[in-house]
């Protein structure tokens, strides 16, 4: 193993940034401070969020959110490495990813109110973005299936020849999807330039990952696909950078895909919709809370002389001013038009649709319409 | 008697079958220690314990398949769908096997078991928790249908299906898993599976509909009394197989028909329903029959209300059939 | 113009657009190196090579998984479905998925494939090689659903829906692979879609079919020319979306209609067609419409023959109509 | 490793006899010389009725056959060990399992066609039989799907505290379905007591293995679900055995599932509708004719002075009777009765099926009635 990464195909776990912001004898950060920087920014940006918006929830003001809080460098790392002609596949709790890729913030925010601009068009739940923009795909419900359409479209990269990579992620009771064997399957038959990226925080919703699987890392599952499988400590910015760096280049330089499981934790419910208490301890979340991925950077950063209290009271003030004016457009904005409601179904609106637009148009509308 | 809501009459609907019998196997995602996501499972695994509470890997099909080994082993296996929309990677599994396994095997083994699911839209669910699939289930030749309205029919059709010699795939309306609240009797009783309620009489239009949907036909036959129309409403309760006397007696009486359902509308249950109804008293139709349903299209989040088929687009339909 | 059977056929639309557009991929099971089960394929990965034409693991979640993907970057896939009764393991990848990812993404990306499959009984495939499911992807907005009766159209509709902007699935009638024969035109030609075909024109009865059943609506329409009966018989072509105005204009015209297809009656699409004249000629209708399909069960193996809807069972639907 | 078995959990492959009928050193057979000559005559019956199947079918008086021609070791190796009280889930090809499980040979000829006697009630293709007296279930087309089912099965006798192990096979093609992941994982996660057995017979129609997965082993797969994971020659009589009695002798003391893969290679076309020589060359086959399963076991019994040429024409010449008479009674027996249609479909007939089958009762026939 260098500092750069690992080649070893195995149950090791890689770590390099300690919980105390200390690096692991013989490895090295592997970025630069200033990359650092920008992703320690971009990390604690995506906590503000998710925290905001969750507040936002609880007021009723948006329907739902599902966030990444104690998963920002399994997350930002491996989006981190994608070059910009490199294609990702979302789960559904990586709009961290999307903003890093180049979506805006106000394009997340109008989403999240599914308002009329919203990019999916006010059409799916919140955090159900899509951002072909960033190169970044559609976020669909069903547990796993994008794992299949990551693997195809790293396969059609293969096939016409583009140097492309495609990054996919998945939480760990993805892989007990039918599309996990399906994608993973294909990716190993097909050598694609792909990097498939387990997001193991411990959890599907109420199941642990012990509930999900008896094998004995979720990596062992990528080996007997014939897919090369790593591990890394999700929690461990540089880890994860250097895992994730290592498949890009590896499959740009067509060896094919690899299989990373990222360990790490989900600080939160599944989601606003969801009490852990009903079957989690506290006392569960406890050593977590040391393993904090930004805490560790951030310590690494003022251990670099890079960092200090007043950089961070500036990011959070600026990024609270950024954030309370996008809510504000996001939540003003209109409501999708009401005949947008038929389009796209197919590319052009057919006679049966254009007839059920035309009555919905004519019709009465609900009480209390808004 | 007690009053309950649909969450709290399926759950009681469970345990009295549980007690009674114990070959009764529940299993799902998130059905054991969190108690389902709506929370219909809760506590169950505390009284019957962890061979027969379960929580299951992420896999619809592997439940579903899995339920098929059981019940040909004598269990009675209760499956939970976490969602309707999530029922397609068990799909394969429902049509090819679950469906068929007692006609194929010329009766030797059957797959005799409930699969629970909720479903339908007004819960801000978007495309993946709203969806309402029962006619991909209904064209299956093999499988029972059913979908109760209120708590005691929840817990009485319930107890029907799980001790029905068939599979019955056991649709919950979400919408109303909490705002359906009523008077749950206790312990044992059955509500017969095939047999529809006329649950308001009238004379004009019969409007068929089930579930959540239930409360808007109600509540539009109510304003079409205002207007001097009257609206006959029947809960359909089971779906599959139909009640068909029960429909065609009311649609010879008043010769007008609108049925109402939340799925898209085209080969929706209401295609089938309206076809029926005209072999049996195509005679007695004084006007077209109406579908009034949800549109062809996925089901949207924000315009989910647009969307639904709520009373405000029934009642014109009612009014509109009456004065043909 | 050649003559050729529908094999054949779809062979040589698969050959002219596979020449003409270099994004199109073929894939599934066995389609490469066999050519495919019925030999549709062959001969297409010898001229196209191995990363146009692709052998796949036995896994059709994996083969239209893959395939939405490939789309989205802008290859147009063909995968191949065996048999159509195998299409169920992809069936949450073909609703939730190909279905729904253009309205999903507000219109950014699109699942545009074809997906070829095998239909229908008549082969002496039993329970798992005869089954007719449109009417499941009918129901599912988003998704167009094709099936040629003859060479002719096979060929252009499978042009046309390759280059449709939409995922097409395309129902290949089995029993008729080698059966039906006729002149196809050399090279590059389209049939368009949503466009039905009066075969036989006729003044008392129309009688609506598609894929295998057509020919048996056709002889059951002579038949009842010997009895008296004058039927017009429509080719579907398309099942959806539509061909709404030939149809109401037919029935309109007869004020009588059969409709015949090998699916099961109950929420087959027959309803669906059914109610859809009742909305737009219900006025002009004579007679209660008739369904004559499969039964409601499983498709079986020796009594198959007495299972389909053939020309034995339209007859005397097509007289009792005509005589109401 | 033992001679009665391997507790081994790795990727090397158990054989105990050479295709010479000799011994590998330090090993045993494991059976008596009765016992194997049980099983020799099972096996010869088996192909014997393959070979007169096929002939049917290209006589146009059946309308379907899959065999087991190669694979007989493994498919009655395998049921041979499980009990009168477990229970077996069939792939397609393993008939001549249920005839040693005690489905009547007539009972067999009447589901290959068809006819009213048919358990399956002439309702399914032939070879989909059904054979609940013999603890064997129904044969779906469907790939993989019974592996859930055999998973579920085995699962519930776990829960009933019952002493019984499931058995199930299935193809490699099948490893590549969502049931196989399914009922793998399930298998793992609850410790079924099963034997599943892969019959890795080199092809799925016409794709080998190779195109299937790219995994080094099929049992590798196994592996990373956490259940126990063995190879044996699969056209190793006394290997099969072996690996699967240690198997059932696990399961029963409640240690849990055992995944075998059994290396054996399909000798036929995949079907009477299959032509290999579309895909495979000839050369292929002659490794593997001189690994013919029945021909090591004969040698053996030969070596032991437990058989002769006498015996096998007396073998054959009963068999030929037996099956030549099961036959003609198959073929003579009525069809099932048009009613019959609509039975099972429920457990009671429902109205809409009364009144489909009034009608088709009352109704024309079609031409050429039969
Ligand atoms: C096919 C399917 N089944 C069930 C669900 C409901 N569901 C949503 S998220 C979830 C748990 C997912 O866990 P994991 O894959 O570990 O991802 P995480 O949420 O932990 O990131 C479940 C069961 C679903 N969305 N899709
Ligand atoms: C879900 C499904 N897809 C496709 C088929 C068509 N099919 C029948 S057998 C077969 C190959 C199976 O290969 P394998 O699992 O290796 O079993 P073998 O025939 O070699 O014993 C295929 C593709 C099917 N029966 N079911
Ligand atoms: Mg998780
Ligand atoms: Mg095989």
């Amino acid at each position: 193993m260098t500092a750069q990464g690992t080649s070893s195909d195995s149950d090791d776990v890689l770590r390099i940034l300690r919980p105390d912001g200390t690096i692991e004898p013989g490895r090295a950060p592997g970025l630069t401070v200033a990359e650092v920087v920008e992703l320690y920014r971009a990390m604690v940006r995506t906590r503000m969020l998710d925290e905001r918006l969750v507040m936002l929830q609880r007021q009723g003001r948006i329907g739902f959110h599902i966030g990444s809080l104690g998963e920002e460098a399994t997350v930002l790392g491996t989006a981190w490495v994608m070059r910009p002609q490199d294609f990702i596949f979302p789960c559904y709790r990586e709009f961290g990813a999307a903003l890093l890729r180049g979506m805006t913030l106000q394009s997340y925010l109008d989403n999240m109110f599914g308002n009329g601009r919203d990019l999916a068009k006010g059409r799916q739940m919140p955090d159900h973005i899509t951002a072909r923009g960033a190169r970044f795909g559609s976020v669909s419900s069903p547990i796993g299936t994008q794992i299949t359409h990551a693997v195809g479209y790293a396969w059609s990269c293969k096939l016409q020849r583009q140097d492309v990579v495609t990054l996919v992620w998945f939480g760990d009771g993805a892989t007990s999807s039918s599309e996990f064997h399906n994608g993973m399957n294909f990716a190993g038959v097909y050598q694609v330039p792909a990097l498939l990226v387990c997001r193991n925080n411990g959890w599907a919703i109420s199941v642990p990952t012990g509930g999900q699987t008896a094998s004995e890392s979720i990596a062992e599952k990528g080996r007997a696909y014939g897919v090369r499988s790593v591990r890394c400590d999700g929690n461990d910015l540089f880890a994860v950078v250097a895992a994730g760096r290592e498949a890009v280049a590896r499959a740009s330089r067509g060896e094919g895909p690899t299989f990373l499981e990222a360990l790490t934790y989900r600080m939160s419910g599944h989601s606003t919709s969801d009490d852990p208490n009903a079957y989690r301890l506290d006392d569960e979340l406890e050593p977590w809370k040391k393993r904090d991925p930004i805490a560790r950077v951030r310590a690494w950063l003022v251990g670099q002389g890079a960092w200090d209290d007043g950089l961070d009271a500036e990011l959070e003030g600026s990024f609270d001013v950024e954030v309370k004016a996008a809510i504000a457009s996001a939540e003003e904005a209109a409501r999708p038009e009401l005949s947008t409601l038929f389009d796209d179904v197919y590319a052009q609106l057919p006679a049966h649709l254009r007839e059920q637009r035309d009555q919905l148009l004519r019709g009465p509308r609900p009480a209390g319409d808004h | 008697m007690a009053r309950m809501n649909m969450v709290q009459a399926v759950n009681d609907g469970l345990r009295v079958e549980m007690r009674r019998d114990s070959r009764i196997v529940v299993l799902g995602e998130d059905v054991a220690k969190l108690g389902g996501v709506f929370r219909v499972t809760q506590g169950l695994q505390k009284e019957f314990g962890e061979d027969r509470v379960i929580d299951t890997p992420l896999a619809e099909g592997g439940i579903i398949g899995a339920a098929v080994g059981m019940a040909m082993n004598g269990l009675v296996p209760v499956p939970e769908i976490q969602f309707s929309d999530f029922i397609f990677p068990a799909y394969d599994q429902i049509v090819s096997e679950v469906a068929k396994l007692r006609y194929r095997s010329g009766g030797e083994f059957s797959s005799k078991m409930v699969i629970r699911t909720p479903v339908g839209g007004g819960i801000r669910g978007g495309h993946y928790h709203s969806q309402s699939p029962e006619s991909l289930f209904i064209h299956v030749a093999g499988l029972k249908v059913v979908c109760p309205s209120n708590p005691h029919d929840a817990k009485g059709l319930l107890i029907s299906s799980i001790r029905d010699p068939d599979p019955v795939l056991f649709f919950e309306p979400k919408r109303i898993y909490r705002a359906a609240k009523g008077e749950v009797p206790e312990g044992d009783y059955e509500v017969p599976l095939s047999s529809a309620a006329v649950v308001r009489e009238g004379t004009q239009v019969t409007v068929i509909a089930w579930g959540a949907m239930l409360y808007e036909a109600l509540e539009a036959a109510r304003q079409a009394e205002a207007e001097g129309v009257s609206a006959e409403v029947i809960d359909l309760r089971t779906l599959w197989p139909i009640d068909l006397d029960t429909l065609s007696a009311s649609v010879r009486k008043t010769g007008r028909l609108v049925v109402v359902h939340e799925a898209p509308k085209t080969c929706g249950f209401g295609a089938e329903i309206v076809s029926l109804m005209l072999e049996r008293a195509f005679w007695h139709l004084a006007a077209p029959p109406v579908r009034v349903t949800g549109f062809d299209t996925p089901f949207p989040y924000t315009l989910e209300m647009e969307y639904l088929p709520l009373a405000h687009r029934i009642l014109p339909a009612i009014l509109e059939t009456a004065r043909v």
